[in-house]
């Protein structure tokens, strides 16, 4: 992303096309394809309410939105960008002016051309209005000009970094301005059976059981996809996931959606292809949010303290079987250039500095109570929050653990604010400005908004640190914010991270190129081809 | 009495043919380790257009001897343990499964106390009886419609072709025991065993249902083996009478006889009992002679009637009083039999 | 449980000559091997629920090994769930839960059940409309479903899976008490204490729901096995009390692990069955104890 | 006749109106909505964002008038619509009543046919060893939760064995044609119907077996053997069918529990049912979903109620039409 960041800076001063977005390069990683035709079996949970990402940032919408529909870029695993609708670009010196090269003789599955007015209807009137990430990625943009059928230009009030690492499809995808034109886009019915000018075609979707798609012969990108069908399945239940990729009814599956004690043995099978790659754009870290706001928890003292009575490699071995690393950071191991431990406050296992600890705090062993709400996503939150338990336990806390659903927690936390502290689980992003940033900067702690500032950490100096880290170009400068903001985050603790985890994607041995770039099996999977013979 | 002069058609047993249905020596016993004896050496016959009456408090084994003759038994509960049922000249044992269903309905039909409970409430009327018209008859559809119709007609059911449509539980109690005595006659059989017919009935009903089967009997000649402690009832129909007592027959001989004299002293306390100038309802506990009908695992040795009997002796402790050859008039099992003639004055 | 109480010792009550009616029926109910069967199995439960606190002071959260170590393999009995803990003690701890479940709900939906049939039995008209359709909507709607949605409602704590288990199995015992009730007011004692003057509340409290109790009593084992079975259901899909240890929590943990481990989500499944398997024992012993004439032929 | 069923549709007005009130109100006191739901899902949500879709979702309006709206909406056949659906209430659950229907009325069926025979067989054969070892297992079946069956069953004959598919109804993206997809379906359905129909065939038996048995004891099963009719005409023609009375009541109830009950089922086999759907609803905070589908499984439990009270009449003439 360093790279990107000084593409925009020397194309904001050259406004000069990037030589780069000529073509698709051919990546060393991609398998030669070796089969066309053939279905692949996709299996992802839960099921996706509708069929398009442009209005939502659900994980499920996302994966199968971004196989239909395209975007202007996709990211390779550096995040630098690859053409996919825009050929080219151009950054006006200002940087408030971007104008978008389009592709030509792109048509939409029901065979309209593909024109910048699409570019232009989608941006101002669904991702800056409905879509979550949208409304603050292009926030600052005020129109977008269509000079010609394929030049889309987006004007701004401000220079916006961010936006030109947000343009893929399953974040911005595309929709075809001459069927939502007019209409509400949250109840148009092309929401159910998408139209879009991706690699596959839509065929039939059962809510929360399947969807078929086919390959789009008119594709683009000539002699692509090689899939005849992509079918997804949605089921839920992570031991059917196992049990079906095991018996070949299932080909893929992402997002560590089976059980982990299974994956040693699909591994020592020899049958499966399992990789932690293609997850750059999550950074998922598993954490405790402490609410500040809580007279409890508000004593550092007896945060350090709980930080001192979780053995966090445990829980890496035996919550997470090993997909994942300890966390003693803010940021994910995998923002390698960001991610430094130097001279970081270190919370390593010693419950008997716990227990000194909370004595300090004026809490004798056996008198403190506490009450933890794990995110009920997943199992490994509630799983973490019943092993808190039984350390809390070694220390004389008593920790209750709350069930709730994922309203229930959003509210409960979010809005009401009446809980002391959660294991939580927030996505990074691929960028510390993305998902970091709103766990720690005083100004996004917002009531009612969900996975913002939980803590209500409110610290002049790390919002000093945040806001120059976000605005400063320099690499080496940023670095050193970033590891003030790691020492800051960990002598403050208003969050404690626990694990930073690898998502797993396993893969039958006869899926080729699932995981090829940033996206992961969140790409179009246009190079993806199945082997008939293994 | 409301009739002084019973029915005597065939009053003179010497005169008679040879008996339709002969049981002797039946013995009936529980399954199980320790069997008791429920009837023992029950004998008697039935001769053609005969009614025959066995009479006796309830546990006695009354229905237990018709159910035996039509091996309804339970079979999980009871067997006959020794004696024979001939029906005719078949020995009744030797029959098939088969060959004693064709017998069940078809040569002896039976009627019970219950009308209501007896009729299936979820089958019309005329299916109930079309249904012993195709197993008997083979008559089928139409036929058996129109037969149907003839048998209620015969037994006395006002709009019969209306009646058959209907269920049991919209006829009346009256009309219910006349339908089970038209499913009883499609068989045309030459044997009804009427097992208190009249008791779940009231007075003026029961008149009628009694009166039904005298002239169904005159009319078709029918044998009719009544089961009943409804003494009225026996003295309308009955040509002969069998007390039973504790699973044993105490006293027999022609109805009118025994009626008159009789010499058992359970008869005649079984007489005396039944309010004279009355017909009291079928089922009143026999008040007047002390004490119960003991269980058939408790019988007393000797002469079961014993605990209960004033004039029992220690004769009757150590000897069961067996019942003597004589081969007309009453003869009753008893040690002190006909000792008095004034049986109202027994007690 | 009730019948636990009052196990009769056969030679205390031999010598005692006459004995209450009520008495003879427990008699005749734990008689039969059906009774016994039920009793010894159920008694199984309630001592594993009595000796939790003594075999396993420290809970049954009390990490003791690897996470899933399989039985036999290691120091636990019935080896370790997927967080290292001992399976036993879940299971014994778990017992506890189950039974508390099933007998509060039971006795709630009964107090809940009993009183609206009775209300609606003895009152009839407006009052018996009213609560009848009441009653209607309450079975309507797909039990399981509408547990789901009041444990949801409350947040999944065992005082609400306790509530809306009540809250959704009373209707059967509100019709079967509104029936009883309806035969038991025309007879002439209520007739009489009504000619006395007696209040409603006295006549129904002291005449008409003791005299219409019996069946009542009958299905209460069948509410406690129904209650069991759907806490088990709801911890089955995530809607447990996390901090209490029961059968169905386990069930749910073990499920993913399915495959890997089938030991944690089949045990408690085992005891989950031997449970609701004890009480439909006792169910029957004790309804083919008030209806005799069905019991042998 | 005709003032019979007036009564009835009348009353089940009555109850579907105290459903939908009372649900409305059960449903208002849960914590959080659709949009914290939907900001949750997605992470990254705006106050302002948030705002404006509560309004669009007319969830900002007061209780009592959203109430009134919505059983108007209900009176006119308008059951609302499902924003992360995009599409109205009814025709999610109607894309989703199908599998449930199968489903239901299979296990119905199956555990109707089975339970009746095993009752029946056992009846004739009361207090025998058979019976004995029959009514063990039966009690068994009955003292087993259904998931636990469930789950048994696909780690038995899915996953071990292979012979059933682990999930779904269909096999997506299979070859087209009515038989086909009939063939498909039937395989999809083995599994879960057998799992559903194992505690109601225990059911079945329990009840037909204590119903033959009770029936058979009749005098009228007397009368017609006294008629000379068979031991299987006995139980055919006359005992069955007064003993079925108690087992079509029975299936009335199994088919209300199952319209939207078979939750664990559905989610066990991953079926596209109603009860799934009713279950995410709740955890998506769905609230015109989930009033949505249970009003439809409410009519549906009306109409079987009234047709197994009409068949009930027909096979029990005593029964008369009294409201």
């Amino acid at each position: 992303m360093t790279l990107t960041r000084r593409q925009m800076l020397l194309s904001s001063l050259s406004t000069v096309a990037l030589a780069t977005l000529a073509g698709r390069p051919a990546w060393a990683t991609i398998d030669p394809v070796g089969h066309e035709g053939g279905t692949l079996t996709f299996v992802i949970s839960p099921s996706p309410q509708i069929l398009t990402s442009a209005m939502t940032t659900a994980g499920a919408e996302q994966v199968v939105s971004a196989k239909i529909s395209d975007s202007l870029f996709t990211y390779d695993f550096d995040m630098n960008i690859q053409p996919q609708l825009a050929t080219s670009y151009d950054v006006s010196e200002d940087g408030k002016t971007v104008t978008f090269h389009l592709r030509q003789g792109v048509k939409w599955h029901d065979g309209t051309p593909f024109t910048s007015r699409d570019v232009a209807y989608t941006c101002m009137k669904v991702w800056k209005v409905l879509h979550g990430r949208g409304r603050t990625i292009f926030k600052d943009v005020t129109e977008v000009q269509t000079p010609d059928d394929h030049t889309a230009v987006f004007v701004m009030t401000a220079p916006s970094p961010g936006m030109l690492k947000s343009l893929a499809a399953q974040q911005t995808q595309l929709l075809p301005a001459h069927l939502y034109e007019g209409t509400d886009p949250m109840t148009n019915p092309y929401n159910l059976k998408p139209v879009g000018t991706g690699p596959f075609k839509f065929v039939s979707f059962v809510s929360g059981d399947n969807l078929v798609l086919e390959k789009n012969e008119d594709y683009w990108d000539a002699g692509k996809p090689h899939l005849d069908k992509l079918v997804f399945r949605f089921v839920s239940d992570p031991a059917t996931v196992t049990a079906g990729l095991e018996s070949g009814e299932f080909d893929l599956v992402n997002q560590s959606l089976l059980p982990k004690p299974d994956l040693p043995r699909l591994e020592a099978s020899g049958k499966f292809d399992i990789t932690t790659k293609g997850y750059e754009f999550q950074n998922e870290m598993q954490m405790i949010e402490f609410n500040l706001d809580d007279p409890v928890m508000s004593n550092p003292k007896v945060r350090e303290a709980l930080a001192y009575a979780i053995d966090k490699q445990w829980l890496v071995d035996n919550v997470f079987f090993g997909y994942g690393k300890v966390a003693n950071t803010p940021l994910h191991y995998q923002l390698t250039q960001l991610y430094d431990e130097t001279d970081v406050p270190r919370y390593d296992y010693d419950p008997m500095k716990a227990v000194k600890l909370l004595e300090e705090a004026g809490y004798k062993r056996g008198t403190l109570e506490l009450t933890v709400d794990p995110l009920p996503y997943g199992e490994y939150q509630n799983m973490t929050a019943n092993y808190l338990r039984e350390a809390f336990r070694g220390i004389g806390v008593k920790l209750t653990v709350r069930n709730e659903d994922f309203a229930g927690f959003v509210k409960r936390v979010y809005t009401d604010r009446d809980f002391q502290f959660t294991v939580n689980l927030l996505t990074g992003g691929s960028d510390p400005t993305i998902g970091t940033h709103r766990t720690y900067w005083s100004k996004s702690f917002a009531k009612g908004v969900g996975f913002s500032n939980g803590s209500h950490y409110d610290s002049p100096e790390m919002d000093k640190i945040l806001e120059a880290a976000s605005a400063e170009m320099d690499e080496e400068k940023r670095i050193g914010l970033y590891h003030a903001f790691q020492k800051l985050a960990m002598t403050d603790l208003p969050v404690l991270p626990l694990v930073a985890v690898e998502s797993v994607t396993v893969a039958n041995k006869r899926v080729h190129n699932h995981t090829i770039n940033a996206h992961g099996t969140y790409a179009d999977f246009a190079e993806v081809w199945v082997d008939p013979k293994a | 009495m409301t009739l002084s002069t019973p029915i005597c058609a065939s009053a003179d047993p010497v005169s008679h043919p040879a008996p339709i249905l002969t049981v002797s020596d039946l013995r009936i016993e529980t399954t199980g380790p320790q069997p008791a004896a429920l009837l023992e050496s029950v004998s008697f016959d039935i001769r053609p257009g005969e009614t025959l009456a066995l009479v006796g408090e309830s546990g006695a084994g009354k229905s237990l001897s018709a159910l035996a003759i039509l091996g309804l038994l339970p079979p999980d509960a009871m067997r006959v343990a020794a004696g024979q049922i001939h029906l005719g000249r078949t020995d009744l044992a030797t029959l098939s499964a088969r060959q004693m269903r064709a017998v069940r309905g078809g040569r002896v039909a039976m009627i019970f106390q219950d009308p209501l409970g007896c009729l299936n409430p979820v089958l019309t009327v005329g299916r109930q009886i079309t249904e012993a018209l195709r197993l008997h008859k083979g008559l089928r559809g139409a036929a058996a419609r129109a037969r149907a119709v003839e048998l209620l007609e015969l037994v006395r059911i006002p709009e019969p072709r209306k009646r058959l449509d209907e269920y049991p539980h919209r006829l009346s109690g009256g009309m219910r025991q006349r339908v089970m005595i038209a499913i009883a006659l499609a068989g045309e059989p030459e044997l009804l065993l009427a097992d208190e017919p009249t008791t779940a009935l009231d007075v003026t009903i029961s008149t009628q249902i009694i009166t039904l089967l005298r002239q169904l009997q005159a009319d078709i000649g029918l044998s009719i083996l009544m089961i009943t402690h409804d003494l009225p009832a026996v003295r309308m129909i009955a040509d002969r009478v069998a007390v039973m007592y504790s699973g044993r027959i105490v006293e027999t001989g022609i109805a009118d006889a025994v009626f008159a004299a009789p010499r058992h002293p359970y008869t005649q306390g079984l007489l005396s009992a039944r309010p004279r100038g009355a017909i009291a309802a079928g089922a009143a506990p026999l008040t007047e002679i002390p004490g119960a009908v003991p269980q058939p695992n408790e019988r007393p040795s000797g002469c079961t009637f014993r605990p209960r009997c004033p004039r029992a002796s220690a004769l009757c402790a150590q000897e069961r009083p067996a019942m003597p050859p004589a081969t007309s008039g009453s003869k009753a099992a008893c040690h002190h039999a006909g000792t008095s003639t004034d049986h109202a004055r027994a007690f | 449980m009730t019948a636990m109480d009052t196990t009769p010792d056969t030679t205390a009550a031999k010598a005692r000559p006459a004995r209450p009616p009520r008495f003879q029926m427990l008699r005749r109910t734990l008689g039969t091997p059906k009774g016994i069967a039920g009793l010894a199995l159920l008694g199984i439960v309630v001592a594993m629920a009595a000796l939790a606190p003594i075999l396993f002071p420290m809970g049954p959260w009390a990490m003791v090994g690897r996470p899933y170590t399989w039985p036999g393999d290691g120091p636990a009995l019935l080896g370790t769930d997927v967080l290292g803990r001992d399976m036993t003690a879940a299971m014994f701890w778990g017992a506890q839960i189950s039974l508390l479940v099933g007998l509060v709900s039971a006795s709630v939906s009964l107090v809940i059940g009993i009183a609206v049939g009775a209300c609606a039995g003895y009152f009839g008209g407006r009052t018996d409309a009213v609560l009848m359709r009441f009653t209607d909507a309450v079975q309507t709607v797909p039990s399981f479903l509408f547990t789901i949605v009041i444990v949801a409602v409350a947040s999944p704590t065992i005082h609400s899976i306790v509530l809306a288990i009540s809250l959704v199995s009373w209707p059967a015992v509100a019709r079967l008490m509104r029936a009883e009730v309806l035969s038991v007011k025309k007879r002439e004692f209520v007739q009489s204490c009504r000619i006395i003057g007696m209040t409603d509340l006295r006549i129904i409290t002291t005449q008409v729901i003791p005299n219409a109790l019996s069946p009542v009593i009958v299905i209460a084992s069948v509410l406690v096995a129904t209650a069991i079975i759907t806490e088990a259901g709801l911890a089955f899909l995530g809607l447990g009390d996390p901090n209490v240890m029961s059968w169905g929590t386990m069930i749910n943990l073990g499920r993913p692990a399915i495959r890997t481990a089938w030991y944690i989500a089949l045990i408690p499944g085992g005891f989950v069955i031997l449970t609701v398997l004890a009480l439909n024992l006792l169910g029957d012993a004790i309804n083919d104890a008030f209806n005799p004439h069905l019991r042998k032929r | 006749m005709g003032h019979y069923l007036r009564n009835r549709l009348l009353q089940a007005v009555v109850v579907i109106l105290i459903i939908i009130v009372g649900n409305f109100i059960l449903l208002n006191a849960v914590p959080g909505d659709l949009v914290d739901v939907l900001a949750g899902r997605g992470g990254d949500m705006d106050a302002d964002l948030m705002a404006s879709l509560r309004a669009r979702f007319g969830l900002d309006d007061p209780l009592p008038i959203r109430l009134l709206d919505y059983i108007r909406n209900v009176l006119t056949g308008n059951l609302g619509y499902s924003w992360p659906h995009s599409q109205p209430v009814l025709d999610v659950v109607l894309q989703r009543l199908p599998a449930t229907t199968l489903l239901v009325i299979l296990s119905v069926i199956t555990s109707v046919f089975i339970g009746t025979l095993t009752g029946v067989f056992a009846a004739r054969k009361a207090h025998k060893l058979t019976d004995v070892i029959l009514s063990m297992v039966v009690l068994v079946c009955y003292a087993t939760p259904i998931f636990l069956t469930a789950l048994a069953l696909m780690l038995i004959f899915s996953v071990q064995l292979g012979w059933f598919p682990l999930s779904g109804l269909t096999t997506a993206g299979a070859e087209e044609g009515i038989l086909a997809t009939a063939a498909d379906m039937g395989r999809h359905l083995v599994l879960p119907v057998v799992s559903l129909s194992l505690f109601y065939v225990a059911i079945y038996a329990r009840l037909s077996r204590a119903s033959m048995l009770q029936v058979l004891t009749q005098d009228y099963v007397r009368t017609a053997r006294a008629k000379g009719v068979s031991e299987r005409g006995v139980i055919l023609g006359h005992a069955l069918r007064n003993a079925l009375l108690p087992v079509i009541t029975m299936a009335g109830l199994q088919i209300t529990e199952l319209f939207g009950g078979a939750v664990l089922t559905e989610t066990i086999f991953g079926l596209p049912g109603v009860g799934r759907l009713a279950y995410d609803a709740v955890f998506a905070r769905n609230f015109p979903l989930l009033l949505g589908i249970l009003i439809v499984c409410s009519f549906i439990i009306v109409i079987v109620n009234l047709l197994v009270d009409l068949l009930y009449m027909k096979l029990d003439p005593r029964v008369e039409l009294t409201k």
